[in-house]
């Protein structure tokens, strides 16, 4: 299913103007705060209606402020996760999490029920009053309230931010599972670019009411925008692959990303074949003049530098071109560049631990 | 001492008074509710209208409502004969209206007090409501009502205590007939205005007011148990 | 007497239903220029009970005498001025105009007219004219036979209301009342001596300091003012 | 057509019934809002006496709220003779009276109001205020009071709109004496107590009318105000 | 000045039982949603009061159940940073700022309140009502409000939580410098190691209600808790250096972590002499088995395997000790341990990229 969104108003001093579309899986919605991110989500889920605008889900027409059309939020059975938890303060934790299958037709189930509770981690809370609930554990019920609330498509407003690195890396996979497993498309406003990466199958760059770039994950997370506008930690490319269907002699999960290219990954229980998207991350990335033996590093693919871009800090900016279309970000200091000698059209070989890739 | 033995006509009209304030309560709590609602939030041509129409019992000497009352819902009355004929239900020396008469007196209090908590409810747990599939009325019901609870409780208990007091409008209306539409608040005037009623008077008095007290206290009772579900105390 | 105009107004207490025939009194005795007269019209009740605890009334004109009785008792006015000033009919009105009122006696068919509608009266027990009204009845015996059927208003005026309202098809009301309402018509008087005297009577309180009080108190027994309350259907007691 | 042509006497009865109704909201304002604060957040033993004694004037019919004020307020009065000799108040009889008789009769509505916004306000947010270092009564008057401005308006307009129709106290307490505690509701009751009277009480009745709905619309508009800037509305 | 804090109170069904003390700079509290984090910081602004603690600031009781002595909150001169913004809704943002200096006597200048400002980028909001605010802009808003206040405290709640990376950025090196250039006290929550390593001079760890370790930050985020609970990612040390007193010969910034060791580090800016907290994350730290040459890493440090730990995922984490004390943990995969024949005992090239540096 496609979800079609075309928007335009004011807020206040800002003028929102976005046109996108998202697919099945997950669309990420990325920008500054004060972008307009959650704008566009309040649009999407009826709570706003713009001066002027159209958002079709399939076949299913949402709004078309030229014909007059607006359908309620309550008939647009889209769950949604607000930035602030919105809890309902005269309900038990249980009530809130049942809240949304008094009103729908397809019930979840005692098992789905349980297994999401179980996921949260908010089994011990479900009779408590949501009032003394911690940020965090508030955070998680407005999850599980809107993954119960059977939605046709999910609106996630930062949902992991009040969340430790913990807790997150066990919602994500479930998450990811989520995307893989039903059809629900998810739209998914986060500042991580690691969560984003991973989880995105489509990125919308939104920057002052506009949409600066669009696309797949891999191209967005990657592309020109990314490369000058993010600081430093963020900068990387995003590869495409598939899971090796025969793991390679030593066990170690591999992922292809073309005929001949492959990358090694500490991850386990990866589906062989599956897809998979990698963050290479231009910080993970180390430079060689030539193969390097007795090394950790389980990844050592042959480049060609195409461009150096000085940047901030004294770093260098390397933009590597490889076999099979392959395109590659490294960032070392000026001193490496100058040690190394490097320059463009130069062959190297970047270095990639296992470890570091972004899964 | 106040001699608190009391006569059967006195037991009479403290049963009357109960009942009169408790069904003047219950019956205008859904048209106050609904009012409170489109005062708060509607947006409509007539709403100042409206908002003067609601509070014309508080701002009319009790006279003049008992009289317009008369005029409309009387036997004769537009209101009072169309009810007479099409449902049966009289006004006039009755009980029922006595009920009406404390009801529209109480309905300003009632109004501005659910008013009030509905004006005070987040609307963004409404909105969070809405994209859980409920519809508007159900959201009314299970977020906005169960919130608004100690304000309308507030509303009532004004409502009751009010009808408890109240005579003027009630008096004017359907008269003071003991046992259909004597009041205690009635019973009590009428001591009042005979030389030596004093004493009776003040008993009378007493025992409204501890009526109302106990009424009062319960309802204190229940809003703060409504507002400590709600995290509001 | 010529009052001098200097004079300080007179503060007046007076029983609610004297206000039109008093108010045209009044103005007679501005135009005869007499000192300002201020009335405060409430019920005789309210009025006994402020003058009782201090109010700064001159003159008190109750609608009964048991309140006047309550205040002398008190030694609250000045008993040498205390004069029955004017006097009042007891009739029964009804909504339908039943042609030329007669006396009404011990066979008048009350129960009857009233065919099971509401008798409207003052209150039986604390409105005078509802006092009055229920003596009558008892003293003609027709009481026993309506006592049911009598819905006690809170003043003459509202149970006349009720009857011209048709409320009611029958009410006990002073004829003043009554003369003054086109929707209500006389279907019977009762007899003088069925009820005690209704009387409105007045006095000079206690600790009225104003000398015109007396100047105003004589110039309501002066025949031009009992020609003003004549015209407003009282009877004028006081010769 | 109603004649709108008043005489001198209603033309004072107007003001007065202004006077009065202005001075008994204003003054009541302060004392409503302590025991309005006192009961959404105090917890103090007598707080259910306190309750039921600010619900008395409601409860009780106003004849007898009026006697009452009579024995308390009056020149022979406790109360009324201490005031007097101490600080010159003089109540009985004087317009005064009548303001205190309309600011009694209207303090549960105030009370109320302002106590239902008080509750609704959110305590974080004092909190807040308190780290950034003010003083309770500092955040009181920075946070709570401009929070709950849309009840504390409520709260007035009721109390106006009752002082606006309220006679059965005033005139019991303060009778009903031209030119100094006639208000328009005990002019208009005078008016309902003779024949012939309906016209002017109706006239009466209709300035009166007017005059509080036009303060009802000014209040709505700021309490739309109010709503408006703490984003409620 | 020394904060020191002694709390026992229940929480629900949670028992919180900490003892800890904070001295000057930052603090951090580091524990899984739910731990006790914001339970603690509201009794330290005196918004609860547990049932037994006693919290002193500097000579200065605050605390004292045994004796019965509670300062109210406004008389205690914290400044908070709530997880909620908690902005004055009947406020214009620029009031909300200028709040706390009503009621203090130590005003801050129009300077001061113009680079708050521009530092948190709400400049140009500064006129509006905090009604519709993003989410981000609010918790800007909150922050500066509490930076304004000329607070002698300062407790933040997951200040940056709600924050893009490019804004953390940002603001991040002005939290270091109130550290740096005040004496004011932070206790500071968040779920970011990145975050609190730059941070915080000490850590306390909180779990269930319980202190389960606190010390300075270098130790405790290096420590065992950390090494064995948290997830993958989260691993690694701190180390605390200096900021060599002139450049090296390549104008390269260097953190002297011993007489004669020495890390190269991709950052401009920093003074000389300065001391830093470095972290080295697990996942960026390659082996080598001898020096390598012709490769962009700035940094290869000879070091000695203490210990090797097969972890999930199929990787294992080699802890090295180096000269002068110096203690690193690299994570490789267990092909490279076996590959390279890694065993304890053995002296290998532990290579770090500059630009990986965290800062
Ligand atoms: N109703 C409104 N009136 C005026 N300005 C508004 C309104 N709604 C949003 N804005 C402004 O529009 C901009 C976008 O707001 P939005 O909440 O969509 O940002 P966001 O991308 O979600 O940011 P964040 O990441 O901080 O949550 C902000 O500058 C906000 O202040
Ligand atoms: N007043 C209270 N009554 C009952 N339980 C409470 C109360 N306050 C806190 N709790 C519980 O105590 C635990 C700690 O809460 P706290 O808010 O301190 O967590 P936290 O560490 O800040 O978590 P988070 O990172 O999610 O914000 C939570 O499980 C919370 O539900
Ligand atoms: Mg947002
Ligand atoms: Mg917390």
């Amino acid at each position: 299913m496609s979800l079609d969104v075309r928007l335009k108003t004011r807020l206040g001093t800002v003028v929102l103007d976005v046109d996108f579309s998202a697919g099945d899986g997950v669309t990420a919605l990325f920008g500054p705060s004060g972008a307009g991110k959650t704008s566009v989500l309040r649009a999407i889920a009826g709570l706003t209606t713009p001066r002027d605008g159209l958002i079709r889900l399939g076949g299913e027409t949402l709004l078309d402020t030229a014909h007059g059309l607006s359908v309620a939020p309550h008939r647009r059975g889209f769950g949604v996760v607000f930035q602030e938890a919105r809890l309902f303060p005269h309900l038990s934790v249980r009530r809130n999490l049942r809240f949304g299958s008094f009103f729908n037709k397809a019930k979840t189930t005692r098992a789905e029920f349980d297994h999401i509770v179980a996921l949260l981690g908010i089994g011990p809370l479900l009779s408590r009053a949501p009032r003394h609930l911690s940020g965090g554990e508030r955070q998680r019920v407005a999850i599980g309230r809107a993954l119960l609330s059977a939605p046709r498509l999910l609106l996630m407003d930062e949902p992991l931010a009040a969340l430790d690195e913990a807790r997150r890396a066990e919602i994500l996979p479930y998450l990811e599972r989520l995307r893989d497993e039903t059809r629900i498309p998810i739209l998914y406003v986060s500042h991580s670019v690691a969560e984003v990466s991973r989880l995105a199958d489509k990125v919308v760059l939104i920057d002052n009411g506009h949409v600066v770039g669009a696309g797949p994950a891999a191209e967005t997370l990657s592309g020109a925008s990314l490369l000058h506008g993010a600081p430093l930690r963020e900068r990387g490319v995003v590869l495409e692959g598939r899971i090796a269907t025969a793991q390679d002699e030593e066990g170690v999960t591999a992922v292809e990303l073309g005929p001949t290219t492959r990358l090694r990954l500490a991850q386990e229980g990866l589906l062989p074949g599956s897809r998979v998207r990698l963050r290479i991350a231009a910080r993970d990335v180390m430079l060689a003049l030539k193969p390097v033996e007795g090394i950790s590093a389980l990844n050592s693919l042959p480049m060609r530098i195409v461009a150096l871009h000085p940047r901030e800090n004294r770093t260098m900016d390397v933009v590597l071109a490889g076999q099979e279309g392959l395109q590659l970000l490294a960032q070392i200091t000026r001193v490496s560049a100058k040690a190394l000698a490097l320059s463009e059209g130069m062959e190297v070989q970047a270095l990639i631990k296992s470890v570091a890739l972004d899964r | 001492m106040i001699d608190l033995s009391f006569s059967p006509a006195e037991w009479t009209a403290m049963r009357l008074s109960l009942k009169v304030a408790l069904v003047a309560m219950a019956t205008s709590l859904p048209p106050a509710l609904l009012v409170a609602l489109a005062l708060a939030r509607g947006r409509f041509p007539g709403k100042a209208l409206l908002n003067g129409l609601v509070h014309l019992p508080l701002i009319l000497p009790p006279v003049v409502t008992g009289y317009g009352l008369l005029l409309l819902f009387g036997r004769r009355g537009p209101i009072g004969a169309f009810l007479e004929q099409s449902v049966g239900l009289v006004f006039s020396f009755r009980w029922t209206g006595a009920a009406l008469a404390a009801a529209i007196m109480g309905f300003p209090l009632m109004v501005r007090s659910i008013r009030l908590s509905i004006e005070a409810v987040d609307q963004r747990l409404e909105e969070a409501a809405g994209t859980l599939g409920a519809a508007p009325f159900l959201v009314f019901l299970s977020i906005t009502l169960p919130l608004c609870l100690p304000g309308l409780i507030a509303g009532m208990i004004l409502s009751f205590a009010k009808a408890m007091g109240e005579f003027g409008a009630t008096i004017t209306f359907v008269s003071n007939i003991p046992g259909e539409t004597q009041t205690l608040a009635s019973a009590i005037y009428s001591f009042t205005q005979v030389p030596g009623g004093d004493a009776g008077a003040l008993r009378l008095t007493l025992v409204s007011v501890a009526l109302s007290l106990a009424a009062l206290m319960l309802s204190e009772g229940l809003a703060r148990l409504a507002a400590r579900r709600i995290g509001a105390a | 007497p010529m009052p001098a105009r200097a004079q300080e107004p007179v503060t007046v207490f007076a029983a609610a239903s004297l206000k039109n025939a008093l108010d045209a009194v009044n103005e007679a005795w501005a135009a005869e220029g007499g000192a300002q007269a201020r009335v405060s019209y409430a019920a005789s009740s309210a009025l006994a009970k402020q003058i009782a605890s201090g109010a700064p009334a001159d003159l008190f004109i109750s609608a009964d005498e048991d309140w006047m009785n309550d205040l002398d008792g008190k030694g609250l006015i000045r008993p040498e001025t205390r004069t029955d000033l004017l006097g009042n009919r007891l009739v029964l009105v009804s909504a339908k105009d039943e042609g030329t009122p007669g006396g009404i006696g011990p066979d008048y068919d009350l129960k009857g007219k009233l065919s099971g509608g509401k008798l409207a009266m003052g209150a039986v027990d604390s409105v005078p004219a509802g006092k009055y009204g229920k003596a009558a009845l008892e003293k003609i015996g027709l009481w026993d036979s309506v006592k049911d059927q009598v819905a006690g208003a809170e003043n003459v005026r509202a149970a006349l209301l009720l009857v011209s309202r048709g409320e009611a098809p029958l009410g006990i009301v002073y004829e003043t009342d009554a003369a003054a309402d086109p929707d209500v018509h006389i279907a019977g008087r009762f007899p003088a001596d069925s009820h005690p005297p209704i009387v409105y009577p007045a006095a000079i309180l206690k600790d009225s300091k104003n000398t015109g009080a007396a100047d105003y108190l004589a110039f309501l027994r002066s025949k031009k003012a009992g020609a003003i309350f004549s015209a407003h259907g009282f009877s004028v007691l006081s010769k």
